[in-house]
């Protein structure tokens, strides 16, 4: 039970922002064939730059969904330059578990898709230790 | 049902497994449900390996001094010990490589490049591993081939009924799994060899799955080539087979070049060796065949047809259970109707979680694709939840397996 | 002469290696002078591989159990130690293979078929093993390109008076060794790879000698590849190493295809894993690559720098003690004027027969051609006799090599 | 020193029959290459096909010379019939140590050569237990 903790489980049984936003600025969908999971992120943001909305669909295990759920709350009101600085253990940190080296790609995957989508980075975040 | 202890002594054999005899965490023992991925080791195999490192150990073949003469002794044997085991009509038909997936590389480069034409099919079936479709897709592609896949039926067995038009035209090769990695299905490929060799193919099998876990007779089945891995039947990692018809190795161009695949190097080229010898360029996993040899003599001590029958009462015991469990999103299990091996697959929550779970109670199964990403495909899935059995597994750890399944859904239950 | 137990502690280093405390009869000690065909193994190494079956073996990857997540940490915990033997910039730019042949193989084959036009040119060496020779004479010969020699001077050293001719026109790879497994010579190749470089061609350096006997710097050395073997360097046999830089290697198509190496397989075709995955094809080596990093381990704390400078003074010692013994009909010893390595020759009677002799003392060495028949032709031999040494080698050893070769004489003095 | 014993040794130091026969009636040669070992022997028949001549020349190891030497002796008298049925076992015999799977390709040359001089046979005689 402590590999999913209430906070992780509830995440995934209720997956904040939900659904896609219309007239996203950032639009990116990816999926990790290796485990089938899939996630597709939009945001839309207000004339400074700033996030006011997220929406995210995806399907995953529980991991993979949480992390795009807690990542999507604390993505709202942040600024462009502020996304770019969310880091692995960020999410790591959010998720509160220890996390294997095989499914740290799920964590990191919703991480992975908003380097992507806003920046056009590639790699996984963190791939050295993965 | 059958006393599982009347077909094998498996606390004794436990015994020899040392690596079974620890807990994830503090008072949860491993249960290893892993085994089609790889199997465990007897102490029979750790040791034959380290003795033949503390006392024989030496460079193979050509050597004149002792150790080398021990080593080469000892290396050779293993492979006529490896003919044996399968019934090879001789050792020269037994090429060491590091894995099933080097066996089918081998080949469909070797022989792929010398034989195949445009226009030239191989058949392949859409239950294999990756390691017997993506060097034939290679090959096909370089060469200008087609690939045809035999579809898998619903209830996960070949579909033969379009065989006809299957091996139809310019058939050079049907590659076909003997077992099953993911459904546990064991293909009866006598019939597919028969109407192969009718239209001119040869046959290709992949016995990764099949040699671990039951008597192979390459004669009876009359397999121009069979592949299988070491690892999986509780010998080192490192070390494969592949076995060959010998008018079909000999035919063959080399693989792999390098020292002792040679008879003579000039500046301007090179004559091959003999087989199996061609096929094995360079200083081979020399120690890793030694420990091979002792596996092979493991499981024969214990039978291979016991081994087999032993695994069928625990596959039936754990179907069984398995139907008590509630379903998730889906059954627990996809039992296979005939020719099952040792394998299961839980559905429901994502495997992922499933599995990770099963771990925190000591279970250890795989969860993914297993390396067969077209048969899921073929049953809409993206990943399962494999439980596999072998000859130290008990009637308990499927209890355990059974436990830990409750525990997973109560975490999930919202 | 430097007392060389100051170099290093020979005896204690001894008492890491169970094979050599052996007899080959009763009253004659083993004399291991073998060493360039392949080393002995420490209890360190052989007992890291025994304890990792015994406590942490599974498949590695994907598995989400704790045998699969400490076997896969295992794993790839020793390609960071293997990156950081050689320095290399990740351990990204390390690929395990089965030895240093399938590493030049590897290049030979996937770098080759994607670069390699018609008229292009690939720079060897006269003194390569048949392993740098063969694969680029086959790649070659597909790809109708042409092959080029570097010669070899009466001393044994790289002849590069000639390389402004040998490097024009479209050179695209030099393969070069950094230490003949049958003079000694250690090539140093910063000229070369300069040279070649500023061709535009690749270089591909063989250290399957050189890794295990003196320190090497893949970065200093501006290597593209680097290809050699665990077993040399007191690892595991089936195991070996090719470094490669992170572009070139993310440049190249796979190699053996399989599970582990793809992203993605459609019934149509695949998608590959990243580097250096991509070019490691189902189950690897799994408790060999283990052993491996036991190894280096080993081999990082007595220090590579010592261990070579231990094994000059032995050579010293052992190329003057030669001297000594009256020459049949020729000398005893081909000493190379500089760079010279681990290995020592004995001309005169036929190898084989001084070989069979000395193993009669308990000294092992080997007769033959070494995989290196292009040089023994240029030196118009047929085989040689070689004696080769490694860290736990002793200066008593080299006198009873030295009583040994006064006892081969006696027998054919006629 | 039992490796050697004195018949090997004499044998090696004065090789029996050696030099080519004229108008051979056999003549064959080969070598070795992993050994350098070379061979070439020749073999004259009378009428009624028995050897009345053998003669030979070649390089090698002790023990690739001395069983040429020995199978030389041995072959003057015999009918070509017999020559056939010269057998792994017999050259063993006549060398008279034990010699090590390696070294069986140099014990066994000059058998070979007879057998694919004579009959046109290939392979190792033994090549099986190699
Ligand atoms: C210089 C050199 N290159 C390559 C090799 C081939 O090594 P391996 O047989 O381990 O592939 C050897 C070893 O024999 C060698 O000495
Ligand atoms: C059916 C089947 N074929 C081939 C393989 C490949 O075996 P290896 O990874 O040992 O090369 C496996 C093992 O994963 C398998 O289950």
């Amino acid at each position: 039970m402590d590999m999913y903790r209430e906070l992780i489980l509830d995440h995934y049984q209720n997956r904040r922002n939900w659904g896609l936003v219309e007239d996203p600025d950032i639009d990116y969908e990816e999926d990790n064939p290796l485990c089938g999971d899939h996630l597709h992120l939009t945001v839309r943001l207000d004339d400074a730059r700033r996030v006011v909305a997220v929406g995210w669909e995806g399907e995953g295990c529980a991991i993979s969904q949480a992390s795009a759920s807690m990542l999507g709350e604390a993505m709202v009101g942040k600024t462009l330059d502020e996304l770019k600085h969310f880091s692995k253990d960020d999410i790591l940190e959010m998720l509160g578990i220890p996390i294997s080296p095989v499914r740290l790609k799920c964590a990191l995957l919703s991480l992975k898709i908003l380097k992507a989508g806003a920046y056009g980075l590639t790699g996984w975040p963190g791939e050295e230790d993965e | 049902m059958t006393s599982v202890e009347t077909l094998l002594n498996v606390e004794a054999i436990r015994q020899d497994f040392p690596v079974l005899h620890q807990e994830v965490k503090p008072g949860v023992p491993l249960v290893y449900l892993d085994n089609a991925a790889s199997s465990q080791k007897p102490t029979q195999v750790i040791e034959a390996v380290s003795e033949f490192y503390r006392k024989h150990y030496a460079n193979v073949h050509r050597g004149i001094h002792k150790l080398s003469e021990e080593s080469t002794e000892a290396y050779e044997g293993a492979r006529a010990k490896t003919a044996t085991f399968i019934n090879a009509a001789s050792r020269r038909e037994i090429v060491f490589t590091r894995n099933a997936t080097e066996s089918v590389n081998l080949v469909a480069q070797a022989w792929g490049r010398a034989n195949l034409m445009p226009g030239d099919v191989i058949v392949l079936t859409e239950m294999e591993h990756h390691a017997n479709i993506v060097p034939w897709q290679l090959i096909a592609k370089e060469r200008g081939a087609e690939v045809r896949y035999v579809p898998v039926t619903d209830d996960g067995l070949l579909d033969l009924s379009g065989l006809d038009t299957l091996l139809s035209g310019p058939v050079k090769m049907v590659a076909a799994t003997h077992m099953s990695n993911v459904l546990g299905t064991v293909n009866a490929l006598e019939g597919l060899v028969q109407a192969a060799h009718d239209v001119g193919a040869l046959v290709f099998v992949d016995g990764a799955q099949s040699v671990s876990h039951k008597p192979v007779d390459v004669q009876a089945l009359d397999a121009d080539f069979l592949a299988f891995s070491g690892h999986k039947m509780c010998g080192p990692s490192g070390i494969g087979v592949l076995y060959g018809k010998r008018e079909l190795l000999e035919a063959m161009p080399p693989f792999l070049a390098g020292g002792d695949m040679i008879k003579r190097v000039t500046l301007e080229g090179a004559e091959w060796n003999d087989v199996p010898w061609k096929f094995e360029a360079g200083t081979p996993a020399i120690a890793q065949a030694v420990g091979l040899g002792a596996a092979v003599d493991y499981l024969t001590r214990v039978g291979m047809d016991r081994i087999y029958a032993y695994e069928q009462v625990l596959l039936g015991y754990a179907l069984e259970r398995l139907e008590e469990v509630p379903g998730g999103a889906g059954a627990w299990a996809r039992p296979v109707q005939e020719g099952r091996g040792g394998g299961l697959h839980a559905g429901g929550m994502h495997p992922h979680d499933i599995a990770e779970l099963l771990n925190d109670r000591g279970v250890a199964v795989r969860a993914g694709h297993h390396c067969a990403m077209p048969l899921h495909q073929r049953f809409n899935l993206v990943a399962t939840t494999r439980a596999s059995f072998y000859l130290y597994n008990t009637r308990e750890e499927v209890d355990r397996l059974i436990e830990a399944l409750y525990y997973a859904k109560s975490v999930f239950a919202f």
